[in-house]
């Protein structure tokens, strides 16, 4: 299993190809693309995170210590940074969840973009994962 | 209907090098700007006024003995008459500086409606305020124990005032209304709202915020008891705006903000008010962006308004016109008055999505809910894009951001 | 005791060419600008601040997908971790960016004072504040049928707390007191003060318009529970301050004025509000001045602000000194601790005439109440002379304003 | 009698020798020194004129439908002030004075200073004096 920081470096190295902001955007658009829809049973008012622009639904289940997240937006442009997200917290342990720094969100040169809505920019759904994880560290406890 | 790029007699490319922000280049394109109905671009004049003020002439206003507080009095006062010729008030005491809009809706309702609403009263709005001429109101009902009502509108945005009479009965006590809505472009009938309400002796406000920088205001014409805008939609700074009140009545409201400048005299056994409007100005005022606001009204009235006016007229036509012929574009907002805004919608894309897109390639739009989520529910829909135009936009820009929307869509609506 | 113009080792010449008022030349002559506690003057680094806003990134902020609305944003975000800086709050949460001084404490009046005070409760000030903390709490006396009580002073200026014990029963809710008292320059012992409220629940907000700008303020150590001032005061730009609030204290407190950005959800049928601090900023904010009073909290982090403090210090022992030796003028408020303030009177002459004449030749002081006409009272005088510093003035200024004041003297006190 | 007008006149005519604002106050404040004290019985709150810095107190009598003012302030250069004024005004008839423009103020180039307070600037002294005027015209009718 590749480590968070691991995962991260690689999304960093992709990016890197990038130049320009208008590429950033397309490719996170594909990502958003190719992210397969959400369960309709999953698209709860409990599951979502409402913003002023998009409404994001996220939902987390656990196997063997190890979690696993499913999403959805309205928006692909969100369903994209969901799926990077993803890419980075799913399939792994509680613990490595609650502490990652994800830092490549800084790297990659994206941070205004990514946190132009105030309600649900990254930092609300990344403090959903989080707080995902923390509720399943807590039930193996 | 197809229109062509047609060339106006207004001459948009001497009046945009006026604006220093249209030549930046965001991602390295050209900027095109269309979020002016979220804020508009400044004329070097009006930033040259700050400069000026604060590296020649800075001091505190009123009762300053010196030669710089002297100065910066005069500037500062002369910018009332200025703002009354702008709206065409009958005297300068009826202008009082506040910071914008949402201040000036609020310091009547904390004023003007702390003292004349009761329990039982009715407030009415319309279907298409904006949050800011919504919520005010919402709080002082839920103070007083009044009732909100609203002026319906049809699809096309349109307001329905066959239900006005009954909406103007014996409960009502204010009427605060949008000369022209943020969300949709809609002009509103509000001389006709205004008479109406009248008739039953009922004191209307206009949310003038996106007519002034459009439409030549007369509140003398309109006959409205208060009428607010913010400067910063109309060429001038941000943090600065005026609100229009009847002298009669800011005469019998209570003052609003305890302070320096709004007292006669102060003494911990009593305390009495200054004249109007000073008994509504409160400590320091925002001093340079009075001034600076007194030089975009300068700058207003040293151009062809009617020609700049047809501008935009042109600008929404035309654009209207190419937006109505991509099919999954729906436009929100169709009313038959309308000003230079057009919100709309891309079937099977998220605005916030297209948006994006068009700032990748340096269109500025807006996208959401534009602080009137009302409308957004009305409707149906999460949110809209928003282009709005000012003068200094042109038809190729529009040709270029149309170019655009049709590539967001191949990428988007998919 | 005689003091002779002393050099300080901080670098006086050197600072005041970031200042371009500074050189001006009222009536042909050197200003000489001691109305610092009116408003103070402003650094190049300021204005370019402006100039840089409205040139290249102006837009409306937040919710904004656009390039220009980001750069605004972020630019307007990041202030608020400034200020909270500036006087060491502990979240940035706490910083509600506000018109200035007077603002703050009317917005904290109409929240928390609308909700806390009751009938038969008092609200303490001191005898030497601002209109601005008195006129705000007589208003929600008023309102409330409660009751103003007073701190008194001594004849040096200085509060006496002998009876704090007493103010401070069990009818009293709220403590209003001014950090630095703009008419005395007296220096309050406020961190005593909050200690003796807190020990009975009472909150203080300590008005801090003066303050900042002079001493380092600490609000964490204060323990305060609100503390106001404005960036004008501070090398900031006019219409432009913060309030600072304990963060427990604002989750409670209602919202302030209704409108954008203030709200989580509208409707017709009921709204709710956003989080601290967005809920006490309705509207458009003044985007361009928080962004150049951020330039100005940068400004006070570039240079030695002990020695600076120490060069007003200097000037204020200086000039005070100077004036003591001048038989018919009598100083106003001598207390043990005091800012870079003097007020002081010349028997047989008008505040005013004084004022004009030192006009005359190029030095900049105020005449009259300070905005402060019960201390005016107290003194049993109409007014005073008064003499504010900052860092930037200089000890050749003070002996060119002792010189004048002689003249002033012949020609006036007869 | 001179008119109005031709005071007005002389006036500037004064002040012309003046350049600077310096010895334009100088000037006044020399004038207002000679203004010869109001009696004590006189400075009552009904002839005051109340401002924020200084107070005025003014007065008028009427000798055959010709006006003359007494008046005093706290500071000088209002009483300076307020000398040049009755300089015009005074030994007018009160028609004279309703109907009085006053233009000399603004030539003679100090309106900013003259103003600068604004509850008893020259604005209200005047106001006060043309009040005056009129009662005692409507007295005569
Ligand atoms: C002690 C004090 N409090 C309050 C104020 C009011 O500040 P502002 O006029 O900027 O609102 C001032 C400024 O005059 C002051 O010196
Ligand atoms: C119609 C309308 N009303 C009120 C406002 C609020 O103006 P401000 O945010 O400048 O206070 C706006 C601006 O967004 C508006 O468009």
């Amino acid at each position: 299993m590749r480590t968070i920081a691991e995962i991260e470096n690689e999304i960093i190295d992709d990016f890197a190809l990038f130049d320009t902001w208008e590429e950033k955007y397309q490719y996170i658009i594909e990502i958003g693309q190719k992210l397969k829809p959400l369960a309709a049973e999953f698209k709860t008012d409990d599951n979502k995170i409402k913003g002023c622009q998009s409404s994001v639904w996220l939902t987390a289940s656990e196997n063997n210590g190890i979690l696993e997240f499913s999403a959805d937006s309205d928006s692909v442009f969100v369903k994209g940074e969901i799926a990077l997200l993803m890419e980075v917290l799913s399939n792994q342990s509680p613990e490595a969840i609650v502490n990652a720094e994800l830092g490549f969100i800084d790297q990659i040169g994206l941070r205004s973009h990514m946190a132009q809505t105030r309600a649900n920019g990254l930092a609300a759904m990344i403090k959903q994962m989080k707080l995902y994880a923390v509720g399943f560290q807590h039930k193996n406890v | 209907m197809e229109l062509t790029s047609v060339k106006s007699t207004f001459d948009v490319t001497a009046i945009r090098k006026d604006f220093p922000v249209l030549s930046e280049m965001p991602y390295g394109k050209p900027l095109v700007y269309f979020d002016n109905a979220a804020t508009s671009q400044k004329p070097q004049v009006v930033i040259d006024a700050l400069v000026n003020y604060y590296s020649h002439y800075n001091a505190n206003v009123h009762r300053g003995v010196h030669f710089l507080s002297q100065k910066a009095s005069d500037a500062f006062d002369v910018v009332r008459e200025k703002v009354r010729g702008f709206i065409n008030a009958s005297t300068e005491r009826e202008i009082i500086f506040v910071r914008g809009t949402t201040e000036g809706v609020n310091l009547v309702a904390a004023t003007y409606g702390r003292k004349n609403i009761q329990k039982g009263d009715t407030i009415l709005v319309s279907a298409m305020e904006h949050h800011s001429n919504i919520v005010p109101w919402q709080m002082l009902c839920e103070e007083k124990g009044a009732r909100l009502n609203v002026i319906p509108m049809n699809e096309n945005g349109e307001l329905v005032l066959d239900s006005l009479e009954d909406l103007l009965n014996d409960n009502c006590k204010f009427v605060a209304v949008s000369h022209t809505a943020n969300s949709l472009g809609t002009i509103n009938p509000i001389k006709e709202i205004i008479a109406k309400a009248h008739s039953k002796n009922i004191p209307v406000l206009v949310d003038g915020a996106q007519a002034v920088a459009h439409d030549e205001v007369d509140v003398q014409d309109l006959d409205c008891d208060f009428f607010v805008f913010s400067a910063h939609k109309m060429l001038g700074p941000t943090g600065i705006g005026a609100l229009y009140g009847k002298l009669s009545l800011l005469e019998e409201m209570p003052p609003y903000h305890g302070g320096g400048e709004m007292i006669k005299s102060v003494s911990f056994k009593g305390t009495t008010w200054n004249e109007v409007p000073y008994k509504f100005e409160a400590g320091t005022p925002n001093i340079a962006d009075v001034i600076a606001m007194g030089a975009a009204i300068d700058y207003w009235n040293s151009f062809d308004r009617a020609a700049a006016h047809q501008q935009e007229i042109d600008l929404l036509n035309y654009c209207t016109s190419k937006l109505a012929d991509i099919p999954s574009v729906r436009i929100i907002g169709t009313a038959k008055h309308k000003a230079a805004v057009i919100s709309f919608i891309v079937d099977k894309a998220n605005a916030m999505d297209v948006g994006m897109f068009l700032d990748t390639k340096g269109i500025a739009v807006r996208t959401g809910q534009h602080c009137a989520e009302p409308v957004m529910d009305w409707f149906g829909i999460p949110g809209t894009i928003r282009a709005s135009f000012m003068f200094y936009n042109t038809m190729e820009e529009v040709d270029y951001f149309i170019e655009q929307i049709k590539k967001a869509i191949q990428l988007l609506a998919v």
